[in-house]
């Protein structure tokens, strides 16, 4: 009922910015989308799956990487040296924007095998990485000093504190952070798709539909598949924090 | 053979809590504090388990100071982890010592009553539920000193007595050295060998009495009645309050 | 089936020599300075776009359809056909190989054998212009027909963006008096393509002072491609640029961007870099080719050449 | 002591890589960078400053904006109502990136008087929005239940509870979001001043330098100088954090 | 002119909680609940406030539901707003209602001992302290039934007394409805009209007891000893358990 009702208001306001001559109506970006899923496109003859395919690759891939490293050291941010240690650099790192890499991984990556998907991946690496460890370790750092206590008065060592306290109450901030990770490193792949290329993916598509002229709807098309993975991946994280039967609950 | 309170104080801020509390306990003894609301119990206990620091002072415990590896700890609140079960929570305790034993943890569960509720969460869970896991969290460490912190406040009385005469048996048998926070006077007379009565914040201590009654103790006892009568009189006496 | 068809790619041309260096492509078809940058680090030339298309055009300049008057358009062609005649007159030799330089920031080395394959113009042929135009049709690179854009034919359309008026009457009057000067216009929004050297025209008009000459005012504005320029067209922040043909085209076409074409830049000056044994068209089967932009002149002469050996595009 | 630790660890990593052939020597960087700060490059004649000046005003603009929506959406999306049939909507436009605006944005504010800028700040606006939105409704709606229940024994509507509890114990959260949504909003305009640009700004400087060729100190300069300036909002807003007393402290 | 808990029955999940509670509670009566631990008071407390549902059964206030507006609740975990004061703790409960009395805030808290605390937060403040906090939140609002859960369970003897002799004195002038959870059988009698007991879980009511004495009460009286000894019996014989 309610999700009609967000439908219907989401249709209208397009259609009226169809009627101002702003958009493409959303009939004809719908024919157009569903052309692109079974038929290649006459620049690029790939089929919009083909394309997203490709880039959930890369971003899989790239943030994949991101967490396995993200996930421990946001963790341990807790312990006061590792954070004193490596806060100021990372937090130097962090402003950087994934995009800014570009040139300097296409030289770091200059003797791999394959370097522009090693420069791709390490951008969304640097896209997800940020944003996830930022709210893993604000979690982490967070743990209320009342169950540290109750640890430390049971004789937990640093260590199982760790284990035993910081990791399980972090765990809801985990999967936030791969959620909101995961949203960046997909736009980053979007974004360096869009700049550098190697011939497939929805960045690639939606730039080369810019540059070629006369695409909205095949613009709009690609911003929709990018929309509907983003969605798809967010469902699938929500679904696994509803695992957690401890985890404070709003009403519902 | 000893646990040694010495001259602790402690401040917080221009709040002066602690003002120079000293008492011995010998090892194996269990002691009771009383004292009025707000003036400094807890703070004690804290500072004794070693996880608040005092201004001026020192514990000492067999001649040197007192180590984590010694202590109980039951919480006035009770401080459950949401994230585990009733019996993750006291295998939590274990697991800090780096032990694993499910039935020990199991066994004391039925001991306080909780049998069944096992794998509840702490929200699925009573007031006086919840008190009673922390309680089995504390004992099921075998610690040389036990630091109790109101355990049964919130306990109906039935359920009260009973783990009174639990505690006193676990107690018997293993001989730990126990300082149990009440404000219970018929509960301090009923478990103790001392009661240690703090004076109103900033705390000192204002007696000590040893208790002086064989147990099992019978609460209709006259021994007992002029014991309870005798603390009570002490607690008012610094309280300036009228006595009911 | 890899034995006939190539693997196209659209890369920028400073990434394309970046991953030619990597061995991440075999080939790829720019403008200059590029190729003679890749020359520069061992690479070679398979074949100069005037080996593909003699003649083809290649830049223009371009202006927003009510931006410019006529008396700002006759002052902006009247400093590029100055400076275009300044480059190709051979006394001028070494003064424009050190403006090369400082423009493309490149050495005078490779700037020299970079200048030897553009060939500066003052304005474009017709005739070739619609060739390119055929085969953006053709390969549906075009999404509207110009009857769409409201005109009646191809004919007419053509009449009108490629705009030759003003341009006739500059070199008249310079043909009855090479000290002409047409009254001083106020002020210009001009755009162009960073470090492209075939808008040397453009530094020249500066450097020689034509642009000074005959504005009170001139704002310069870079941009990395085409494209942009298009788009700056799109949202009125320029009145004229230096641009490829080919975006100008296209987005004239395909997204309705109104602008007229009042003189060339230059023809040809593009060429396709190899690695390794590329002697025919054939030898390129199965690589990795790189092409600047679809629809671009350079993706319309690689096709060419691909065709040639018999190859299709994956 | 140990910021001097983490800034040794930093720079010997990067001297290596100098070593290496990777990257340009620190010093050479420092140089160059130093150089940069007083005077303007030869290609583009502004110095760093002025581009960064650019750039902030940018950033401060869209992501301005984006907390005003973002701010009070993410705490409405307590409302189960507004929860519902905004979620959707919001959930499909969340992972279509900054960049992927930048064709929309241009044609929607083409009839603007400065429509680059005014693009510029869409795409800042995008980019800080969701995730500072994701964050911020995270906390809004983990509202602990407990509380909820207290103030509704109180008798407060729904209007209250969202005042007096919803708001309040979002706070931590609304300042995470805004840390994290301009670290968004950062990276947003960088990549756009990379794409489009109005001829300043540090993105459009590293791509203008990336793009004239070896400059690789020129690019490192610039990505420096944005990570100092990331920084410094990052720190402001830790500070900012400290002043809640009440909120629960790890060791330190 | 009653409050009617009629037929009141909740499960959670297997668990049964309330299996077909009734009593009523005429109006400003003030009754006290006692049961044993985990049995179900604090679900049926929070059954007559309206923030728990019942499976089955109603409850009638002057013969009609019970408004949000009738209600004071005091919770058995003290339940704190973390980022308020002491005072800013009980202005909530006003600001709720549309109040803003910051001096009768204040007072409130004098009243329970708590002036000169009035900015400190939870975290700063002793567990006894924190309990007459939520006290004071409850009644600054002047309700028409006051629900309070354990509300004196973490208080010292003295300070117990005069919160008893102080509630007292507030339900005398007010004549408001209360009911009362404690697990103290002697302040149970001590305070209530009525006293009723709840059976082990799953909760029915096994007796009513009215007491008739009149106030104020003294403990040591013959007929309050009676009282205590006749509850104490009947939540024994249902335990089951012996008695001490
Ligand atoms: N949300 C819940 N989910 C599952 N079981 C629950 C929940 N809330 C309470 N219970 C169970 O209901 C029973 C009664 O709980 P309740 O808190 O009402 O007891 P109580 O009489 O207040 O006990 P105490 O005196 O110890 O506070 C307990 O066995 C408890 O485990
Ligand atoms: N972290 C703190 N900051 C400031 N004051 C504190 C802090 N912790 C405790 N206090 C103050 O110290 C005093 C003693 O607190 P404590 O908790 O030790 O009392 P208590 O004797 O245990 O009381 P109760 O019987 O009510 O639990 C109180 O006045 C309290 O406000
Ligand atoms: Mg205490
Ligand atoms: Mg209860």
């Amino acid at each position: 009922m309610r999700k009609a009702q967000s439908f219907f208001l989401f249709i209208s306001a397009w259609y009226l910015l169809s009627f101002l001559n702003v958009l493409p109506y959303p009939h004809t970006t719908a024919i157009t989308f569903a052309t692109l899923l079974v038929e290649g496109d006459p620049v690029l003859g790939k089929t919009i799956i083909e394309h997203s395919i490709s880039s959930i690759l890369r971003v899989v891939t790239g943030s994949g990487i991101a967490f396995l490293i993200s996930i421990p050291l946001g963790i341990l941010m807790w312990y006061e040296r590792v954070y004193s240690l490596f806060y100021p650099i990372l937090e130097v790192l962090r402003p950087i924007p994934p995009l800014a890499w570009i040139p300097l991984s296409y030289i770091l990556f200059a003797s791999f095998p394959n370097p522009t998907v090693f420069a791709q991946i390490f951008i969304v690496f640097v896209g997800a990485f940020f944003p996830s460890f930022v709210t893993i370790s604000d979690y982490a750092r967070n743990t209320p000093s009342e169950y540290i206590e109750l640890a430390e008065v049971f004789g937990g060592d640093e260590m199982k504190i760790l284990r035993r306290v910081v990791i399980p109450y972090s765990i809801p901030g985990i999967i936030t952070g791969i959620r909101v990770g995961l949203g960046v490193g997909w736009m980053s792949i979007i974004a360096a798709e869009m700049i550098a290329t190697s011939g497939s993916g929805i960045g690639y598509f939606i730039m080369v539909m810019y540059e070629v002229g006369g695409r909205m709807p095949e613009i709009i098309s690609g911003m929709a598949m990018i929309g509907i993975i983003g969605y798809g991946m967010n469902a699938i994280l929500l679904k696994l924090e509803e695992r957690f039967p401890w985890h404070s609950k709003s009403r519902t | 053979m000893a646990l040694e309170v010495k001259n602790v104080k402690k401040r917080f801020g221009d709040l002066n809590v602690l003002d120079g509390v000293s008492f011995t306990v010998e090892d194996g003894n269990f002691a009771c504090i009383v004292g009025e609301s707000g003036c400094g119990k807890t703070t004690l206990l804290k500072i004794i388990a070693g996880i608040e620091r005092a201004d001026e002072g020192e514990i000492i415990y067999n001649g040197r100071p007192v180590k984590k590896e010694d202590i109980g700890y039951v919480f006035q609140d009770d401080r459950l982890l949401p994230w585990r079960t009733a019996l993750g929570n006291i295998q939590f305790a274990m697991e800090m010592r780096g032990i694993t034993d499910k039935e020990k943890a199991k066994s004391y569960l039925e001991l306080v009553g909780l049998k069944g509720f096992e794998s509840y969460y702490p929200h699925q869970l009573s007031g006086g539920m919840r008190q009673r896991v922390g309680i089995c969290r504390a004992l099921v460490v075998n610690p040389e000193i036990l630091l109790m912190d109101e355990p049964f406040a919130s306990l109906d009385a039935q359920t009260r007595n009973r783990m009174q005469m639990e505690l006193l048996k676990i107690w018997d048998r293993d001989r730990k050295t126990v300082i149990f926070v009440t404000h219970s006077i018929d509960e301090a007379v009923f478990l103790a060998d001392k009661i240690v009565v703090l004076s109103k914040r900033p705390a000192r201590v204002i007696d000590v009495v040893d208790i002086d009654i064989e147990r099992p103790r019978d609460r209709t006892d006259e021994k007992f009645i002029s014991y309870r009568r005798k603390i009570m009189r002490c607690l008012s006496s610094i309280n300036h309050a009228p006595q009911t | 089936t890899t034995k006939n068809t190539v693997n196209l790619v659209k890369l920028s041309p400073p990434d394309m020599l970046e991953q030619i260096k990597l061995g991440k492509i075999d080939a790829f078809v720019a403008w200059e300075p590029f190729p003679s940058k890749a020359v520069e680090s061992g690479f070679k030339v398979f074949m100069t776009s005037k080996d593909i298309w003699p003649n083809h055009p290649c830049c223009v300049v371009a202006y927003k359809i009510g931006k410019a008057d006529d008396k700002t358009l006759r002052a902006l062609v009247w400093a590029h056909v100055k400076a275009t005649r300044f480059i190709k007159n051979p006394e001028n030799r070494d003064k424009i190989i050190e403006y090369a330089s400082e423009f493309t920031g490149l050495d005078k080395r490779t700037v020299s054998i970079a200048l030897q394959n553009i060939k500066y113009v003052e304005y474009p042929d017709e005739k070739e212009f619609r060739h390119y135009y055929e085969f953006l049709k053709e390969s549906k690179i075009l999404k509207k027909s110009v009857e769409e854009l409201g005109y009646e034919s191809e004919d007419s359309f053509f009449n009108d963006f490629l705009r030759k008026d003003i341009y006739q009457e500059v070199i008249k009057k310079l043909d009855e008096n090479p000290n002409y000067v047409p009254e001083k216009a106020s002020s210009i929004k001009l755009g162009y393509i960073t470090g492209d050297l075939h808008h040397l025209a453009l530094y020249v008009a500066l450097k020689e002072g034509y642009l000074n000459q005959v504005f009170d005012k001139v704002e310069l504005k870079q941009f990395p491609n085409g494209v942009a320029i298009m788009e700056a067209f799109r949202l009125g922040e320029l009145d004229a640029a230096y641009l490829g043909g080919a975006p100008a085209t296209l987005k004239r076409i395909n997204d309705g961007i109104e602008i007229r074409i009042v003189a060339g830049v230059n023809n040809e000056g593009s060429a396709i870099i190899v690695m390794g044994d590329v002697s025919k068209p054939e030898d390129l089967a199965g690589k990795t080719v790189a092409i600047p932009g679809f629809g671009t002149v350079q993706d319309f002469l690689m096709r060419k050449v691909l065709a040639e050996g018999g190859l299709t595009v994956k």
